[in-house]
């Protein structure tokens, strides 16, 4: 069992919590842009849904799939994350979680913006599930840039 | 089934149907690595199988020793590379009991091997309403092939569909199996159920109604003794890579009137007889299927993995396959909350588990093994049609080769135990 | 052209063109290979090209430490595959300059590669009445392909004529490619007339027409720095084997937004992203045009090739060549005879020479010179249709790469006046 | 120059004779059976033509093509051998050929019903040259069996 200790870098408290309870996954009626994404390889599935208000900001989301711990938690934390940001909001935190999968420097106050999904930086140290973690914000910039181009 | 005697063999504790596990891991360099502070066990070889230093060798030596072109030079080195070559097709032919090696030609992959066969035979023999018949546990390789030659040409592409006990139901198949029908394709052996097809029999039904039968051999070959004449198929396709040989290259057998009659698919060099600027005129059997220069070091390689095979008995390494198969089968009994797939009975299937959780996802249960240096693979297993039919989107899948033994499964279990209960305890 | 250090450069008595020979060397186990009892003396290096221990080592390293299958798995040993098997990728992307690894596509070899191209993107993209234009001196896989489309679609092939001194007649080549030409199809380096081809002007015209270019590398790649995006071509086709890699392995550089319109040729794992027993949906570049289990062990051989290559650096790889190629045209002269094809100035061509005797037929030759330890090629080159607008059926070859020497085309010279006097005596 | 000696098994004098002035090369007017074969790898190429009298035994004979010493020379060796044979006779013959070449076996009797033929029998040393001796058998196989044909 000791061997398994490496693994909570990984799995931490936070992430199997929102796993097993994810976060906005009702579906939602008429929503803005409605997007799936899958990861060929493993299967993984994501949908995410966003209703925005007339100020073009996020005012709905929702977030369900089928997939790992941490393809899953990443999506349900992802809906915590999205309210009131507009397109190039999402986009900002998109690339803010990038980097951090990608272990590059994230200032105190970037990683207190991510708020719970700091918790998903130990994914770091098991490369093979940046895939995993990201699934779910490469539907958010898909989103983003629909987004985008129906306010023009 | 007897068993030839080689140096591999020997009794043991568990009756006598297992290899010289001991002897065999010798040769296998990559047993011996550490994965996170921990002896490999592998068991990812319905994925790939790891390769004996005899095959690899035979890499080393073809580039070390006598590397050239092929078939095209006069001079020593391409004619010493030319015989090791076509002797390793003549081995590939005996391997499979092919009537001659005319019939055995390379491609890249088991994947290749269905392709040429969709675009050769298909395109040409195929038509509108007509139909092609495959199993719904098939691979992806032996399903998209079909669905785009039925798509180019107006057919149909039926399934025969599988069973509670993780067997295709024959009844169903004889129906399905009608005038219209141009082809039969079905896995020999399941690469996620287990589950060993009667493929014998859908060859005689096929043939009784003028179809011919493709089977995928990939997990097959390299587990039991197949014998293309026995079993009566038109074509068989496998992968070396599964079989103790090198990744990117595979057979594609097929009758030889049969092929005679097919058209080329690729075009180049070593495939023609004549060019002008006119057109073209084809070679002869098997090199009117093979374009440009050929995966030699890979073909010679292959030949030394059917050496190696040959050496153990092929008879035994199905009794050991089965064995273990049957007693990871029974271990599992033993687990709570995990669901085995495919067949109950152990006499029906090969050496591999697939199974899956109540609640962990196969992926992270995956993770938790590799921390103890245990390999099992996860996902849709390029079988996302029956996957999904099992209410699941992944599963996890355990499969043994010749070099793994009943401490390994034992380890497996005690690591699947520990991995439920580490995401249960959080 | 400026050439950058590397350790295997040195300034040299003729003139400080050649590489570092002896050191080279030292990295090529064949090269101390005896044959009929003389060192291996290896002149036939554009049907494929030695290895060096570097290239060798790196398969042996894949099979006997981390060994697995890619893309698909969570285990440590198929992590570590997919990360160096990807990784070759991007090496072959920055060696040719592709602005993406998604244009880099494995294949088999060129001919695949071309093949590829033909059925993918030629069936959907050339219809009745439409042309292909190509040249008169090209290899047979780049010929019969292109044949076959237009046999399918009621097309037309083009040759653009080679003149006498080996060079391709640009001025006809304006005039063949018109409105309905949807393709220019030309080898970079010809590998019987060594000639060097301005396929970058190619490109210029096949655009300005809205046709494509595909350029065949095959020769040039191995030789030479090219650039994709300073050549501005739309397809590079390309074989490891001639370029110290290893065989069973090739590349198709495609344009981008060109292969993202494409429709994937081969179907099966890997290059699907969802399967249903209705259809399928094809994964992202490169994985789409990537069918099955990939040849991971050679592909990763391939990066270890550009790496040696890349030490060495392609424009001293080229200087190298070139300063073989016009030493050994220099040499031909003093043979009575003999005949040399291609272009007199050796600016114009790389290393290779191909010749023919008055009366010893080239099969001969070669016998001659094996006897003697030394390798070269005699055939049609799959060129037959160039070979034979020479009014002979065959040619005699001899092809240098970096591990050459001054020495070695002497000793090819004398063999060839040994020889020649060895029939005229009988 | 010592090196070559050992091609001397190869190319005996009477196989250079024969590749330097083919026997019955004119090409027949009217043939029975004209058969063309090639070896794809290598290019050579050999033209035989066969004339029979009304007791379908081999009247006339040319054997044209291009390639190596030894594919030339052993098509002009098989003009002198197939005079007055019938379709069983060529057979025979082409089976003692193959024979030679492939290392059998082969009694004094038989070898000097091949008269020049046994020239060839050096080739047995050189396996890859094994084919070029026998591209011209090949083209008589196929004329025998074409011969058997017509007369059914
Ligand atoms: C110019 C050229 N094109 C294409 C090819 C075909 O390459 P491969 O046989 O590796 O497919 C070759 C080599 O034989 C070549 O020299
Ligand atoms: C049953 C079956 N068919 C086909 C394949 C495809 O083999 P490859 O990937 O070598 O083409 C596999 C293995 O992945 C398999 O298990």
């Amino acid at each position: 069992m000791q061997s398994l200790e490496g693994l909570d870098e990984l799995y931490e408290q936070i992430v199997l919590d929102h796993y097993r309870n994810p976060r906005h996954s009702d579906l939602l009626t008429s929503p803005a842009v409605d997007i799936e994404v899958n990861n060929p390889f493993c299967g993984d599935e994501i949908r995410l849904q966003l209703k925005t208000g007339d100020d073009g900001r996020v005012s709905a989301v929702s977030v369900a799939g089928r997939g790992c711990a941490i393809s899953q938690s990443s999506g349900s934390l992802l809906t915590e994350l999205v309210h009131g940001k507009d397109a190039a909001g999402l986009h900002g935190t998109v690339t803010l979680v990038r980097r951090l999968m990608k272990g590059d420097p994230v200032s105190e106050a970037e990683m207190d913006a991510l708020g719970d999904l700091s918790a998903l930086s130990g994914v770091r140290k098991f490369p093979v599930r940046i895939k995993c973690a990201l699934l779910a914000w490469s539907a958010l910039e898909e989103a983003a840039e629909k987004l985008e181009q129906g306010a023009k | 089934m007897t068993h030839a005697r080689s140096k591999y063999s020997r009794g043991t504790p568990s009756g006598g149907t297992l290899l010289d596990t001991a002897r065999i891991r010798a040769d296998f360099p990559i047993l011996n690595r550490q994965v996170n502070g921990r002896t490999l066990i592998y068991l990812d070889n319905a994925a790939t199988s790891q390769k004996p230093r005899h095959v690899i060798q035979s890499i080393v030596d073809y580039y070390e020793r006598y590397n050239a072109n092929v078939h095209r030079g006069v001079h020593t080195l391409s004619v010493e590379a030319t015989d090791v070559y076509e002797e390793a097709r003549r081995k590939v032919a005996r391997f499979i009991n092919a009537p001659s090696e005319k019939s055995v030609i390379w491609t890249r992959n088991t994947s290749e091997a269905i392709n040429l066969i969709a675009y050769s035979w298909g395109d040409a023999n195929v038509g509108e309403g007509d139909n092609i018949v495959t199993t719904a546990m098939e691979h992806h390789s032996d399903i998209v092939p079909w669905q785009q030659l039925a798509r180019r040409k107006g057919a149909q592409v039926r399934y025969i569909p599988v069973g509670r006990q993780g067997a295709l139901d024959m009844a169903v198949a004889r129906n399905l199996i009608d005038r219209r029908t141009k082809l039969v394709a079905a896995m020999h052996a399941s690469n996620v159920l287990g589950t060993i097809n009667p493929v014998g029999e859908l060859a005689l039904i096929a043939h009784a109604v003028g179809a011919l039968m493709l089977v995928d051999g990939a997990q097959s070959v390299p587990s039991m003794p197949v014998d293309v004449q026995a079993l009566g198929c038109d074509f068989l396709a496998f992968s070396a890579h599964k079989m103790c040989g090198p990744t990117g290259i595979g057979v594609l057998y097929g009758r030889e009137d049969v092929m005679e009659r097919m058209q080329p698919w690729m075009f180049g060099g070593d495939m023609i007889s004549e060019v002008t600027y006119e057109g073209a005129k084809w070679n002869d059997l098997p090199y009117k299927f093979e374009a440009g220069t050929p995966n030699i070091a890979d073909a010679i390689a292959t030949g030394a993995a059917v050496d190696y095979l040959d050496e153990l008995g092929m008879g035994n390494v199905w009794a050991h396959e089965q064995a273990l198969g049957a007693y990871a089968l029974e271990r599992f009994k033993e687990l709570e909350e995990f669901h085995v797939m495919g067949p109950r009975d152990p006499g029906l299937r090969g050496g591999l588990v697939s199974f899956f959780h109540d609640t962990v996802h196969p992926h992270d249960l995956g993770q938790a093994l590799d921390r103890m240096g245990i390999a099992i693979r996860t996902g849709h297993h390029c079988a996302m049609p029956l996957v999904r039919g099992h209410g699941i989107a992944a599963a996890a899948r355990a499969s043994f080769y010749i070099y793994n033994t009943e401490a390994e499964i034992d380890a497996l279990i005690d690591g699947l135990k520990d991995a439920a209960g580490y995401f249960a305890r959080k």
